[in-house]
């Protein structure tokens, strides 16, 4: 909210300043809509121009009882003008429909804000259920806000009479009533909700008329009831030119996998167990019927990975995607795959541990388990995307490393990640990567076919049933060099070993080098990985703009890692990893290049705030 | 599944591969082998259109004597990678061989999800009744009592029984052999390979190393007979050496053993086999027939025809694209609501 | 388990903890747990001495909400927890409270081997035939074509039992209830508390949000008698809102159901049923009649004496420890084979 | 054998040289009870007074076909006057009884020595089914050797004439023939094996009366052949006055976790799945019913550790134990062990991976996988035993240090320990560690009980089932600080990932220090962990006695690390880590200590030769 020009754009009643970008969160019970709300404004924000980035909060239970603490449900969404890469730090203005929703929220307000609650939400058992002993909205405690308290329920059934609506039904339109009081603050575009409540409630007029009309008179309530001395409005990003679309990381992944499919000329074969915040992939796919994609909702997530390597072995792109505890139960079958060389993709949306912990939470505490938490030796790769439609390119990126190098690929995800909303530019179908896994269909000896030769990236072939001549048996015992024969030879043992650990490393003459962000050499840098991009962006961005000679370098790479990755952290003086574990990358980093990197770690369930991360920046070139 | 005959003739030999086999002498895994092959050599089926996977065991060794396509898995997941392939291949005939450890100790929930599921494949469980590979410990099959290097004073586990788990699950296609009736075990593989969806077939197969013996009254020539009972469709349920023996369902509607001219019993009063009975309970209740109170039944107990699996999802993936038909990537990665940016924005 | 009631008498309240209850508001969940509580007032359990041990799912709450003890595990494993618990203290009353996910997917092996075995605790399955906590995918027990969050073109799986799938383990006591007959729950659900050995009851849960409505045939007023029938040990086989069906078995050895009054049917032709059968087959014929086909039983399906794992299991330390009393820490660390070397060596 | 004067102690006919030790192996078809005669050999000499150290190798087939080369079994002693550490490299005897044998085993026979083989099993079939073209006996091949031939199978029917026994049982007696040769050769005491042979077969008088002549006749085959020109003769070894047994890694591990349970008073609970090379962990406990043990064969890995952790909630010893594979399946249940803070202690005795691997070899390649292979932070304390009778020093100190510190830990043994055997001094019961785990029995708090207070080394409070006044529920999601209540608390999540972290770490107050064997400082330090002790530490004195500033120091606690281990690397100049894997301790060294520590990398499935440590000594002391 930085510049703050006044411009007539709506007759002379409104008065409209000019802001470069806000943020606003909409909490109220789970079940009362947020998320609804949150994915409308931001559709309707990414239609209107704006650079968006979303951050959604549920509560664990499905229903916690109305009222309570336990079962606010949140959306946050920042837009903008400029490029801009988090949620948020704070809120500029929080949307709070009952007294819970107020005493959970209020804490991320800037001073000044602007609050809107429903006046109505605030009765003895409303204020109770939250625990307030006093009445916030009289006691004078929210004196630094901009407080805007309006008899929503009211008004919302005063919109929808005469509809017929009984009061349930009637009561239950009133976040969008909320909704178009908050487009008209921030003047949306209505619009594009318009069609969507149409098409949503097709075949029900009666609902679909009762959401229109309340929608628009929260529009009008802004307008005309004073309350308010401004609208304010966002201009549009000057954004690539091209075709947009809303995305999330979990849909990115989505498309990634599906993209890879028809590239490949592969069918994909999805195998899952649903687990928070993991299932929408699964539900995803599943619509996809008619683009020939299946899924298997399998009993577990053993399960689900031992079909996908069936499916490895039938010829299919085979993927499976879990969470934390799922991707623990995988970790036998995923050393078959290991020693199988079978290509399968393993998608793990990282959420807080240990155990079941913080299951709608995010946290980046997976890597030690993806990278090493089998037995044996038993290297694969992994990749993790950076943003939310990064998805989509490291997901294609799995798929191809796991098809041209006869391996699993670990994909590591996380909860906000998972969840969070961007604008992404389609890309040109032939801008995409060319995906080319021929499966091997004559024999390749002179005695028949062996199963276990390698080209030159130490990757076998792919011959799949059905192939007449190549009948060949692969498992888990030792694999003879070449043959693939069964072998407890000692020194094959130890070739095989080590051949297997060099095919994954060779992966690094593969893909592409790291960039620096910033000079390619200065006093610090702050090497990231995964969801975590967004707020190290921003904060590097400010740190550089006070002039710190700061740089950034962000890894999707993380086994192998890119090849220039020594050579960079080498150009610095000091480096800071920001992580939401306890230093899992750092352990990794340190061992393998043997510096005193720092670590800025968190591990509450959510993403780093920009303050923090340059609060750490600021420490880091003092230390 | 769908048999597919072909031209030049594949003996019983083109299907062993040129592995050394390495089960114990004596072992009945042997006599399985031989008649897989024969069962195979007998349906023609072309050898790159087999695939065999295992879990682990001695049992699981099976797929490298093969020469088809094989997969030695993991312990106790063979029905999940048999599903996941056969899923995505519809063209292959999968079979997964498994043990009584590996089918019924870890690998119990995947197989009762095959079975349920009815994925197109068939199961072949070799019960030894011990856990042969880990070198003799007790197995879900082991009776009570049995003292093995796990259980030195004695098992105090209640067993499994393989079938009935199986019914338990719903199971369209419940079989019994043995591993030394060779001619009964061949035809019970073929008429399992040619079953539509699960069949689930159990073997009594004898550890010569850790539980000798173990089914000897099923297979010694002397009193086989009296302890067996041959299941077959249409036929009554006759028994004993002097074929004497049968079954009826007495009036507390329990299963009872009767002599024929003994009390006035005659052919008429014997249970008639049928295995295409809906209902499974009959088929429960002979399965729940225990050696030594009750002759134990092989041959096929049950035999319906229930929905496939995996014809189901290719088939919802038929009408889907029918329906709405995908089109390309461009079409998919289009989908939903999008705007355009353009260049003077 | 061994019941042991006390002086000061506690109420249903007592056994209730001070933990908000996080279920959706309708949520059929509430019920069972009121019932719990009744049945264990009722039996005036000790609250120490109880344990609630859950895997992962809306109903796997269930422990939070009373003041026992308590685990809320992970998915699909409570069975194993308790079978590890109850070994080691046969003093404790150990209640499994699953969902149709948590004990039919992910935990169907811990559950089969659970119920073979035969431990002394006691087994509720929530079946609301759908995945709650995740927001609502098809569970194993989900009808065929079920449209759901991961089946939007409807499931091709068939569906498991639970019954079923109990009988295949050779349960010694399987019942059903439905959550909002209360009165039949609270005595189902003490009937199997006190049961010796391992007790499986599914109770038929409604989830209002994700699969409401599911029960309906089962919880309506109008209409659930026709769809229910009510197992009572020694009592014919008797339904419906005018009571005037029943239930015999015909010539085919099929259930069927009768009128009363039609076609020369009088009670006497009905079954009566009897929960303490040996042979578990028409337990399992019962539980394979599916509604809308048949009514569906409830009660107690099955309630016979099988040896007690866990009993088993000490009484074979016992003996073993009289016939061979293990002495002291010394004598561990010197069994077998040892020598001196004297200092003077 | 080092020392070679001729003494006389048989009377006129025998020529005895006293050596300072040997290597013996006996190798055969699997089957044909080479593990007895092995076993037999090793507990004459111990008892002899000779310290020991034994290899055994199994065939990963139960049976593979008699006399092919898979189905070779082998045994190899070392014994001697001397501390001895390792099996020893090469062997100076090997008992070859078919050419399958010879064909495996020939490589490891030092030159000049002596080669003992069953002539009659080199017929044609013989030599085929171990693929030699000629017979080595004939074509000279054989002549670097002392090549003993005896018609074996005759000899012993001979010997057994008269008794009775039909051909295939009077042809099973023959290891004992051969067993008494060696008994002869080696001037081995003969009794510890005429009594085992009399236990063995009692009630069975005319096998027992077979074996003892067969036995009685291969010694005086010895006497009488002259194909020998002298007897050895290995003195007692100068060993610590005490109370012996002979002891494999797996037997000490079920006699530490038993003698936990008598010195803490709780019961030993062991639930475990079968799996090589830890079945015989179980099948030991099993045969404790009379000192109360008991034990759960679970239907896989996951039920027994979740048994395990149910039988830890009501107050047991809990103890589960596998191998890789096994572990893996674990993990997920282990972060419940972790969240929960109960005792539990995970035995994993490592066999070669990836995948099932090598299952009957050895291997150190499950490190980082215990270390890091949970979803979450999850830490937990790994100890790792260095010899076959270290494993019940380490296993009590895991039991201590689980119910100390109410944690899991990971008890890191291998296949070499677990097999291998060694003369075990039987400790005084009173000089055992007081293991002292008292159960909350009282309310620690104003309104009740709270079971996730903390004492001073921050465990939680252990109040099981049955306690009045205590009921409690526990469970996988995020604990409130001290209530124990479920918490979805930002702020909280991460003060619990520390408090757990630290916890862990805070157990290196309670350990002993790591200790250094040589010098404290020098050119050179070699860090070893588990079964590879005995081999660096032959090497690192052997390297000393030529001069060399070398020193080992060997690591027992794997997690957290002895707290002067910094401390400890920063006094050498170089630091070299051998391990049977790529490198996994070396990782974490370095990630933690920034040391540019090197490898010795051997992923053959058996343990080092101590030249090929020596080597890597020499070599880091040039580089
Ligand atoms: C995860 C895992 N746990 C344990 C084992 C060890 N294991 C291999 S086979 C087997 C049991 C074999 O018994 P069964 O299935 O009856 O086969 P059989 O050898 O009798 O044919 C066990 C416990 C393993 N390979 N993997
Ligand atoms: C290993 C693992 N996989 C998946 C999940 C996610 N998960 C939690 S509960 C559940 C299913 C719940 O269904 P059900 O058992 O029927 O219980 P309900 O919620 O319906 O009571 C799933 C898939 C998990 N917690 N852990
Ligand atoms: S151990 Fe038993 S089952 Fe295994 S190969 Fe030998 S005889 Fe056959
Ligand atoms: S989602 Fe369904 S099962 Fe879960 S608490 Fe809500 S109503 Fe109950
Ligand atoms: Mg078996
Ligand atoms: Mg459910």
């Amino acid at each position: 909210m930085s510049s703050m020009e006044t411009v007539d754009t709506a007759g002379p009643q409104r008065k409209v300043e000019v802001i470069e970008g806000a943020t606003v969160r909409f909490a109220g019970d789970s079940g009362d809509g947020m998320q609804v709300m949150g994915a409308q404004f931001s559709t309707s924000s990414v239609i209107h121009g704006n650079d968006i980035a979303t951050l959604p909060d549920f509560p664990a239970e499905i229903r916690a009882p109305a009222g309570t603490l336990a079962g606010v449900s949140g959306f946050q969404i920042n837009f903008s003008s400029q490029e801009i890469y988090t949620p948020g730090d704070g809120i500029d203005t929080l949307f709070a429909m009952n007294p819970a929703a107020l005493k959970v929220n209020l804490a991320d307000l800037y001073e000044g804000g602007l609050l809107v609650v429903n006046s109505e939400a605030f009765t003895d058992d409303g204020l109770e259920k939250a625990g307030y002993k006093t009445n916030p909205l009289e006691d004078g405690s929210l004196n630094n806000y901009r407080v805007v308290s309006i008899p929503l329920t009211r008004l919302n059934r005063d919109a929808v009479e005469g509809l017929g609506l009984d009061r349930k039904a009637a009561d239950r339109c009133k976040n969008f009533y909320t909704l178009g009081l908050a487009y008209w603050i921030y003047n949306r575009p209505i619009e594009p909700t318009v069609k969507w409540i149409e098409k949503k409630f097709a075949g029900k007029s009666d609902l679909m008329e009762a959401n229109l009309r309340t929608f628009r008179a929260g529009w009008n309530y802004g307008e005309t009831a004073e309350l308010f001395t401004s609208a304010y409005h966002v201009e549009k990003a000057d954004i690539q030119p091209g075709v947009y679309r809303k995305i999330t990381g979990n849909s990115a992944l989505v498309l990634g996998v599906a993209a890879a499919s028809k590239l490949s000329g592969k069918d994909l074969f999805y195998a899952s167990y649903p687990i928070t915040p993991a299932s929408d992939i699964l539900h995803e796919v599943s619509a996809l019927k008619n683009h020939g994609m299946m899924t298997f909702q399998a009993e577990d997530e053993i399960a689900a990975i031992c079909a996908a390597l069936g499916a490895a072995f039938g010829g299919s792109l085979a993927v499976t995607g879990t969470s934390g505890p799922g991707l623990a139960l995988k970790m036998e079958a995923i050393g078959l795959g290991i020693m199988t060389e079978l290509p399968v993709i393993i998608i793990n949306v990282q959420r807080g541990g240990p155990s079941t912990g913080l299951p709608t939470k995010t946290e980046q505490a997976d890597l030690l388990q993806a990278w090493g938490g089998r037995n044996g030796e038993s290297p694969l790769a992994i990749v993790a995307p950076a943003t939310p439609s990064d998805c989509f390119t490291m997901a294609l990126e799995a798929c191809r490393i796991a098809l041209k190098f006869m391996t699993p690929v670990i994909i590591l995800s996380d909860g906000y990640l998972a969840n969070g909303a961007e604008p992404w530019r389609i890309p040109e179908v032939d801008d995409l990567p060319a995906i080319d896994a021929p499966f091997c269909t004559k024999p390749n000896a002179e005695d028949g076919f062996n199963p276990y030769t390698r080209d030159e990236r130490l990757a076998r072939p792919w011959a799949v049933p059905g192939t007449p001549g190549l009948q060949h048996r692969i498992g888990g015992l030792e694999k003879q060099h070449i043959t693939g024969n069964v072998s407890y030879d000692p020194k094959n043992h130890d070739f095989m070993v080590k051949l297997r650990q060099d095919k994954i490393d060779g992966i690094a003459n593969d893909i592409p080098p790291l960039k620096v962000f910033g000079d390619e050499s200065g006093d610090l840098l702050v090497l990231g990985w995964g969801g975590t991009y967004g707020s190290i962006t921003t904060a590097v961005e400010r740190a550089r703009k006070a002039g710190k000679k700061v740089s950034q370098a962000h890894l999707r790479y993380l086994n192998p890692f890119p090849k220039n990755l020594g050579e960079v952290l080498s150009r610095f003086k000091k480096v800071l990893i920001p992580e939401l574990n306890l230093g899992q990358l750092r352990t990794l980093i340190r061992a393998k290049y043997l510096i005193d990197a720092k670590g800025l770690n968190k591990v509450q369930g959510r993403p780093f705030q920009v303050a923090e991360v340059l609060e750490a920046i600021d420490k880091a070139l003092e230390d | 599944m769908a048999l597919a005959p072909q031209d030049s003739k594949l003996t019983v030999k083109d299907y062993g591969s040129s592995q050394d086999v390495r089960w114990c002498p004596g072992c009945g895994d042997y006599s399985i082998l031989a008649q897989m092959k024969k069962a195979l050599a007998n349906m023609q089926l072309p050898k790159e259109n087999v695939v065999f996977i295992s879990g682990i065991g001695c049992s699981s060794r099976f797929p490298y004597y093969m020469d088809t396509y094989g997969m030695h898995s993991i312990h106790g997941r063979a029905p999940a990678f048999a599903t996941g392939l056969k899923t995505v291949r519809p063209d292959l005939h999968v079979f997964v061989i498994t043990g009584d450890g590996d089918a019924l100790s870890i690998g119990g929930n995947h197989l009762i999800h095959a079975i349920r599921r009815n994925v197109n494949i068939t199961i072949l469980l070799f019960n030894n009744r011990i856990y042969g590979l880990t070198k003799g410990q007790y197995s879900p099959t082991s009776e009570c009592g049995k003292k093995t290097k796990s259980t030195p004073f004695g098992s105090v586990d209640n067993p499994l029984h393989p079938l009935l788990v199986a019914l338990g699950s719903e199971a369209g296609f419940v079989a019994r052999s043995v591993d030394v009736h060779t001619k009964h075990l061949a035809e019970t593989l073929e008429a399992a390979a040619r079953h539509q969806g699960t069949s689930f077939v159990e073997i009594y197969q004898n550890c010569n190393i850790f539980n000798d013996g173990a089914w000897e009254w099923a297979t010694d020539r002397k009193i086989k007979s009296d302890n067996l009972i041959e299941l077959e469709h249409g036929q009554p349920l006759r028994f004993g050496s002097n074929n004497d023996k049968g079954l009826r369902v007495n009036s507390n509607l329990e299963l009872e053993v009767v002599t024929i001219g003994e009390n006035g019993v005659s052919e008429s009063d014997l249970l008639v086999h049928n295995s295409q009975r809906k209902d499974p309970a009959l088929a429960y209740m002979l399965a729940n027939m225990h050696h030594p109170e009750f002759p134990e039944p092989v041959g096929i107990f049950r035999q319906v025809q229930r929905p496939i699996y995996d014809d189901d999802v290719r088939e919802q993936v038929r009408k889907a694209r029918e329906a709405r038909p995908g089109g390309d990537l461009k079409s998919l990665l289009h989908a939903g609501e999008t705007w355009t940016v353009s260049a003077s924005n």
